[in-house]
């Protein structure tokens, strides 16, 4: 029998490709949220800019930026878990952590500014570290260990600062909110910033160059190390991610090891901002649900698998941008929250037209 | 032996290692009065009782909650469920005062429910937005309105009354506790909640309408916030912003500490009802022993990691 | 600002804190001006009825001519997006940014910005550990010394026996001074008191089921100092069927009432009111200084402050209005004469 | 020729379960080792022991003559020991490129060198036959039988010297299965040792040179090629003879139609499809996977949105809005993916065999305990499901009883119309002979019957007329005798008849 099927059977393989899809289609197919996102975002900052009488200028930019750069940091801390499949409800109270660490460490010598910089952003990386062993090894669900240890992090942060206060070191403080040039200038760098070949750059604001960093240096190459690939794997089905050998248990601890450590990052920013620590719980939780509504507006999936940091980003840039019109336009201030909390829930189902668009109701069910 | 006990007898351990902390948490609480009072007043009817009333409230909002757990789902919009539905009942007071309460909360949850269960939208994000919504729109209603907030005579009775010594609010949380045990162990609904919360899809192709029931799921969440928050109006006698915001967390702490996995599909109503008196009595006796905030943090989330623990590690993603 | 001396302008209405308090004095600009109001979180009636009584003032006769654009925004409780917005309305050449802080410190890029182009920002309630902007406030450490020294007179000469505290939101410099206010006195005058202490997050559904553990274990309390959610403590003493005693609390008009009602059964309460009228006060300093007034840099406005004796229905407090609203709001010193009901009892309209 | 791996003595227990017991058994290099058994013989635990899955309780294992353990499939496959599962192991939101280089990806500078990758997977697939395969799309948008080959592509990849396939051939169409026969004689002549799993008798036929037959986790024998015949093994497998395997179909005329499809069309991959099928007949959709039989059964079942054309049963038209209205309307779904479409696999037995008749097993609002223990039992009884307790997770049984749990869950309803979707996949001679007999009564109890299978003996032996399909239509609909592999499979492919079998 065998014999008469190996006639060519190409049409059939055709089901193998959806119809007439190049490569780039598939891209931006597989990036439709994300692709949203930046829609939206372009939509609200262009109103913003358009309408603001000193729009499109560095001070403007400055000012947005250092007002982005936490919770953009914070929505890539909630992204790596969540594309584990997980979700990180204590980002924000570890930010919270930090940020109090830093208001205790972050002054003085530059070396022990240096140090205490790194101290903070160790603290991070190793309270998301003990998120990963509780998950891993006490196999508890990521979102209730989270809630957990969330409320634990929020705790050390008051013992740290029973109230608000602290210093950082104030040349710091401006040096890393304000432009390039700002910053040369502070710590007398390229002839103050007056360099010719700096004025180019000279307006770039630090803030942006932060995020760009941390962006650029520490999560796309992570995002193609194995263990990337495998938080990737196990988001998308962990069962058949261990049947194919990878390494689970590191994969986990390495995905709310970065959480931590973004999160910590962002509670550093915070403070450096603030130039102190405040133990406030209720800033720790809003920061916690804004990094997962920027997830999700940046387009990753809640189940995992598929997304990833820059999105986030995009996401966390989207809910500032919105904010932003309220100082523009002439919203009745007791109808601001509620056209927030509209623009908000519009923003989240945009997802939703995908499902009424699917045409077999099975692939609603991923 | 009935099919349906025989899966959910493993959700026992956790029901009965919870009922174990109380005591311990009673235990130490006593110490400490007996230290500083000379008298063993956590174990008197009188501060049990109290200790009840207060938490038919956060028992209510649990028990929604628990349903919407059992799906898969979450429901991070009880918060001001429950404050919309307190303000706008005192709001319209009079007969009709109670009804206006609960017509809030059926709306709301099936806005919820058409969000998730037709719309598709993650229900942890969903929810959130309708609480920014709902938070929106009481917040416009106090500036704007100025509406009444004093709880009616019926609103006090089911709240704050006793009837021969027993709290109406108590009666009220028993009546409900007893409908969802029913429900979830002899009903079709309640069969099909846990199906959804197992496998949507088969579920889904077994015929059971799926989104029917999620929907439903989040209804009778947001109806029994709502009612917690009538209820509530009635004890402090009146409404106010923000009144549901301490019950969110707690809520969903004490359906998983009852041992419901938070994932869906498997726990026993009776669990919610022991973690729930397990977060009110833990709560109580730290700030009787007047722990500083920081100190209550810690140990609520020790807490809940700790049992988790206990209950023993879950399975991996496969056998 | 340039520093100068004394005295400021309406020392009547803007009272510096206290002797050493320095005045300050910006570069006159021409008005009409453009003002914001930055808030932080707005869940609560408090700061509704800060937003309502903030736009009631600027339409008054007399402000209404110098204010060309009053802006306000909530920017809920995160101080990155507070200070981005205060940052915003400095780019945007607003002439006034009066604030209520969501944390002490940490505004030190925005008050820099702010002098570089002659901003005037003015913090009130929740103000800053600064001294480089004029705040405006009341003596919150003030405010727990009369509500001990009130509650010890109302004692009479007992001086042994529990006394509860009822605290607010942990962190908070307000709860903070009230508390160091309040033991000072009780240190001093009744160090053999025995004062147990809880948190009632000035919500009262918090206090209410604080206050009731508390009565449950410790049964008898002589004397309450309640920081805010004093209705639900009275409720819980109710409930409890705790006899009324002397007591010290915010003012809610439902407390107000309360106390109206049962001062002869023993409610012998005190009032003080942390306003929301201090935003009108805020605006009216802002205003002055824009004008290139002095003004001293901490504004110190008159504790209002009623007790059974002096309460009066219909003038400091509505028995027929809702629990909820801050019943002092009127301050005649400095023209600020927005009675609670006025703005509370408006509809619709005002929030266009 | 030494053996390249070795096992003696190896026991394994899940609960009660006695998944194999001191089991001794050995496959040489550069031969094809068929392993049989019945649903629940123990298959799939030895190759889970075998590649590190599963530890055994007792016995060793020794690979080159050197004992080895393995605690984890990394470990096996460091060793050479690969396995295909019968449980497909792809992350359906990676590329097909990422998935085959999952477990060790090419790198340039520690990071993963997406190009070489693409390329990488570009020849393996090449080396199956499945060139048309993008790299680049996510595996979740391929069909069931290219998400096989591509798990094979993940296998060769690891370039193995034990190769093991438990049932990866489930899904394949005859011409994929062809490719990997060649694929599989290619491996031997380089001396890699093959385990072979599969019920489908013909394969192991066409491919192995030794058997070994499982019976109750036991090793029963070990025999090589040629030497049993095909009676013999399945005697030996299922320990009884079996007579025909497949039911006599009924001599009648052909029924008045119960379903009546006219212009059958969704979302341009169904095609204007007319069929009818009576009740006391089965239909058979044949064809190559993926020529939208399945979406037929689909649309049928009210899953599909935008279905066109009209659909009738018995008289009455027929728009299910929902698998819940279907049901109303009397018509069952044997579906697809039986883990994750047919079954709550954390459930007990008993759950799921009821999730579809609450309405049964209810008096008024509530759920009546005995209604619902007899019918659990009566449902086991029935199709004879190998199951300790009902109150067991669905998820301990093997395969088949699996698959048997599906079918009874819809048989509860009494259904009228039966859709089944590849029913047999993964199922043992004698289950499946059972099933047939089951179809053939069903049928014959008045219940018409729609049956989509991807083995075409299945199709000839059980139903009354075949309705093939290409492409989104029906391009022929054969019956009776006209019903023979050579039909089938030149319509499938779409050639006429006379097309001389190409080489091979
Ligand atoms: N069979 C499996 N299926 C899916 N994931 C698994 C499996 N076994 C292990 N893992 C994953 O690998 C991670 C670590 O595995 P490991 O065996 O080290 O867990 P463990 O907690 O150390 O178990 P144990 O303590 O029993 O050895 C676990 O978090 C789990 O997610
Ligand atoms: N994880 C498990 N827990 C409990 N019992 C199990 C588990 N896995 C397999 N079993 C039992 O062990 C026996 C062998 O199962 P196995 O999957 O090896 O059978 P099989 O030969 O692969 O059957 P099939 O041909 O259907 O795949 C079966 O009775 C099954 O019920
Ligand atoms: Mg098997
Ligand atoms: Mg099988």
């Amino acid at each position: 029998m065998a014999d008469a099927i190996t006639a060519d059977t190409a049409p059939a393989r055709a089901s193998a490709r959806p119809a007439g899809s190049g490569d780039l289609r598939l891209r931006l197919r597989q990036n439709a949220g994300l692709l949203g996102a930046v829609a939206l975002f372009v939509l609200f900052y262009g109103l913003y800019n358009l309408y603001h009488p000193r729009g499109f200028s560095t001070q403007v930019l400055i000012q947005n930026a250092n007002e982005i750069l936490t919770l953009s940091l914070l929505a890539m801390a909630q992204t790596v878990p969540v594309l584990l499949g997980g979700l990180d409800l204590s980002v924000g109270a570890v930010m919270t952590l930090v940020n109090c660490l830093a208001s205790h460490l972050v002054a003085g010598s530059p070396a022990q500014i240096a140090l205490g910089i790194a101290a903070c952003l160790g603290a991070g990386a190793a309270f998301g570290f003990v998120n990963g062993c509780i998950v891993v090894y006490g196999r508890i669900q990521p979102i209730i260990a989270t809630l957990a240890s969330g409320a634990i992090a929020m705790g050390l942060a008051l013992f740290l600062r029973p109230k608000p206060g602290g210093k950082i070191d104030a040349d710091l403080s401006w040096a890393m909110t304000n432009a390039l040039s700002d910053f040369a200038e502070t710590y007398g760098l390229f002839e103050d910033g007056k360099a010719a070949w700096f004025q180019p750059v000279a307006w770039i604001p630090v803030p942006l160059l932060v995020l760009s960093a941390f962006a650029l240096l520490v999560w796309v190459p992570f995002r193609r190390t194995l263990t990337g690939r495998t938080i990737y794997a196990i988001g998308s089905a962990e069962g058949a991610a261990y049947m194919s050998g990878l390494p689970i248990a590191r994969a986990k601890l390495a995905a709310f090891t970065l959480a931590g450590f973004f999160a910590g990052a962002g509670g550093l920013f915070l403070a450096i901002q603030t130039s102190t620590g405040n133990a406030d719980i209720p800033q720790a939780s809003t920061y916690t649900l804004n990094s997962i509504a920027a997830v999700v507006i940046g387009g990753t999936s809640l189940l995992g698998g598929t997304g990833g940091a820059i999105a986030s980003v995009v996401g966390a840039l989207v809910l500032r941008a919105i904010s932003f019109n309220f100082r523009i336009f002439d919203v009745p201030p007791l109808l601001q929250p509620l056209v927030e909390g509209l623009v908000l829930l519009a923003a989240v189902s945009l997802g939703a037209l995908r499902a009424l668009r699917a045409k077999n109701r099975l692939e609603l069910f991923r | 032996m009935n099919a349906l006990t025989v899966q959910i007898r493993p959700d026992t351990k956790p029901i009965l290692i919870a009922a174990g902390f109380i005591l311990v948490i009673l235990g130490v609480g006593t110490i400490y009065t007996l230290a500083t009072q000379g008298a063993a007043t956590l174990l008197s009817p009188a501060y049990l009782i109290q200790q009840l009333q207060t938490g038919a409230f956060l028992g209510l909002v649990a028990a929604g909650m628990m349903l919407v757990i059992l799906i898969g789902h979450i429901d991070l919009s009880v918060a001001w469920t429950l404050t919309a539905a307190a303000m706008t009942a005192t709001a319209v007071g009079g007969p009709w005062a109670i009804p206006a309460g609960l017509g809030v909360g059926l709306a709301v949850g099936l806005l919820n429910g058409i969000g998730v269960a037709y719309l598709r939208v993650p229900s942890m994000i969903f929810t959130l937005g309708v609480n920014a919504v709902l938070r929106g729109l009481m917040v416009a209603q106090t500036g704007g309105f100025a509406p009444q907030t004093a709880a009616t005579d019926a609103m006090r009775f089911i709240g704050a009354e006793r009837v021969s010594g027993v709290p109406v609010a108590l009666v009220v949380w028993v009546a409900v506790s007893l409908a969802i045990g029913v429900i979830l162990t002899r009903t079709a609904f309640g069969r099909s909640l846990y199906a959804i919360g197992n496998r949507e899809a088969a579920a889904y192709l077994s015929g059971i309408p799926t989104r029917r029931v999620t929907c439903l799921a989040f209804v009778l969440c947001s109806l029994f916030a709502a009612l917690a928050g009538v209820m509530l109006a009635g004890y402090s006698t009146k409404a106010f912003q923000g009144m549901g915001d301490a019950y969110v967390l707690p809520a969903i702490a004490a359906v998983v500490i009852g041992g419901t996995h938070i994932l869906g599909g498997r726990g026993r109503y009776m669990g919610t009802v022991v973690g729930v008196i397990l977060i009110v009595l833990l709560n109580s006796v730290l700030s009787i022993m007047q722990m500083p905030e920081a100190g209550r943090q810690v140990i609520y989330g020790g807490v809940i990691i700790v049992m988790l623990l206990v209950y023993g590690r879950g399975e991996r993603a496969t056998s | 600002p340039k520093v100068v001396s004394g005295p400021g302008a309406e020392p009547g209405c803007f009272k510096p804190w206290s002797g050493e308090t320095k005045h300050m004095q910006w570069a006159k600009k021409p008005g009409p001006y453009r003002i914001a109001i930055v808030n932080g979180f707005v869940g609560n009636t408090w700061r509704i009825q800060m937003i309502q009584t903030a736009k009631a003032y600027a339409e008054q006769a007399g402000m209404k001519e110098k204010i060309k654009e009053l802006k306000v925004v909530s920017t809920g409780t995160d101080v990155a997006a507070q200070l981005g917005a205060m940052e915003d309305f400095i780019n945007q050449g607003y002439d006034a940014i009066i604030t209520i802080a969501v944390a002490p410190d940490g505004f030190d890029r925005v008050i820099r910005l702010a002098d570089r182009n002659n901003v005037v920002v003015v913090p009130f309630d929740n103000v800053l550990d600064t001294d480089k902007v004029m705040q405006v406030n009341e003596d919150q450490l003030e405010i727990g010394r009369l509500s001990a020294r009130h509650i010890l007179k109302e004692l009479g000469s007992k001086r042994e026996g529990k006394v509860l505290e009822v605290r607010g939101l942990p962190g908070n410099s307000v709860d903070r001074d009230r508390h160091l206010g309040f033991r000072e006195v009780m240190g001093k005058e009744a160090a053999k008191m025995q004062i147990v202490e809880i948190v009632g997050n000035w919500d009262d559904g918090t206090a209410q089921k604080a206050t009731a553990d508390a009565l449950a274990v410790h049964g008898k309390f002589e004397a309450v100092f309640t920081q805010g959610g004093s209705t639900g403590t009275v409720r819980a003493m109710m409930d409890a069927k705790h006899p009324f005693v002397p007591m010290a609390g915010e003012a809610e008009n439902g407390y107000r009432k309360l106390i109206a009602k049962h001062a002869n059964d023993g409610l012998k309460g005190l009032s003080y009111g942390q306003s929301p009228g201090l935003v009108a006060i805020s605006m009216k300093a802002a205003l002055s200084a824009l004008e290139g007034n002095a003004m001293p840099q901490l504004i110190s406005v008159p504790i209002p402050v009623v007790d059974y004796t002096t309460l009066k229905a219909g003038e400091n407090f509505w028995p027929d209005l809702t629990d909820n609203f801050f019943a002092a709001n009127a301050f005649p010193a400095c023209g600020v004469n927005i009675s609670a009901p006025e703005i509370m009892g408006k509809d619709a309209k005002n929030t266009q | 020729m030494s053996p390249f791996l070795a096992l003696s003595g190896i026991s394994k227990r899940y609960g009660g379960v006695r998944a194999l017991e001191n089991v001794d058994f050995a496959c040489a290099p550069g031969s094809i080792h068929a392993v049989l058994g019945e649903n629940g013989a123990g298959k799939s635990t030895l190759i889970k022991i075998v590649s590190g899955v599963v530890q055994p309780d007792t016995g060793a294992m020794t690979l080159d003559g050197a004992p080895v353990r393995f605690p984890t499939p990394a470990a096996a496959n460091r060793a050479g020991v690969v396995c295909i599962f019968q449980e497909l192991s792809l992350m359906p939101d990676l590329t097909v490129a990422d998935n085959i280089s999952i477990s060790d990806p090419p790198r340039r500078l520690g990071l993963i060198d997406a190009r070489a990758q693409r390329r990488r997977a570009e020849a393996l697939l090449a080396r199956l036959g499945c060139e048309d395969v993008n790299p680049q799309i996510r595996v979740r948008d391929l069909p069931l039988s290219r998400r096989q080959m591509v798990e094979i592509a993940k296998a060769l990849g690891k370039d193995p010297r034990l190769l093991i396939l438990d049932e990866a051939t489930s899904a394949l169409t005859a011409a994929d299965v062809e490719q990997v026969y060649r694929m599989l004689a290619r491996l031997k002549e380089e001396g890699t040792a093959i385990l072979y799993i599969s019920h489908r008798m013909h394969e192991i036929e066409a491919l192995a040179d030794t058997l070994s037959v499982f019976r109750n986790g036991r090793h029963v024998e070990t025999f090589a090629k040629g030497q049993r015949t095909n009676r013999q093994i399945v005697e030996a497998m299922i320990g009884r003879d079996i007579a025909a395997q497949y039911p006599p179909k009924p001599e009648r005329p052909r029924p008045p139609p119960s379903l009546e499809v006219t212009d059958l069309g969704w979302a341009g991959r169904l095609k204007d499809l007319t069929f009818s099928v009576g009740p006391g007949e089965i239909l058979g959709l044949g064809g190559l996977d993926g020529q939208g039989q399945k979406e037929v059964l689909l649309a049928l079942f009210g899953v599909l949105k935008g279905v066109t054309g009209t659909v009738s049963v018995e008289g009455r038209p027929h728009r299910p809005g929902s698998p819940a209205d279907a049901r109303r309307a009397a018509l069952a779904l044997i579906p697809e993916d039986r883990k994750t479409e047919g079954l709550m696999l954390p459930m007990s037995v008993g759950d799921n065999l009821v999730a579809a008749s609450f309405d049964r097993i209810a008096a008024g609002p509530f759920i009546d305990a005995d209604r619902q223990r007899r019918a659990i039992d009566e449902a086991i009884r029935r199709l004879q499901i190998k199951v300790g307790d009902p109150g067991d997770p669905v998820s301990t049984l093997s395969g088949g009883n699996q698959q048997k749990v599906v079918i009874a869950k819809w048989l509860m309803t009494q259904p009228r119309l039966i859709l089944l979707n590849d029913p047999t996949r993964g199922i043992d001679v004698g289950t499946k002979q059972e099933i047939y007999r089951l179809l053939r009564e069903l049928a014959d109890a008045g219940a018409a019957i729609l049956f989509y299978s991807t083995d075409y003996d299945e199709l000839i032996g059980c139903c009354d007329r075949v309705a093939v399909m290409y492409d989104g239509r029906i391009v022929r609909e054969l019956q009776g005798d006209a019903i023979t592999e050579r039909a089938i499979v030149a319509s499938a492919l779409n050639i006429e008849q006379e097309a001389d079998p190409a080489h091979g």
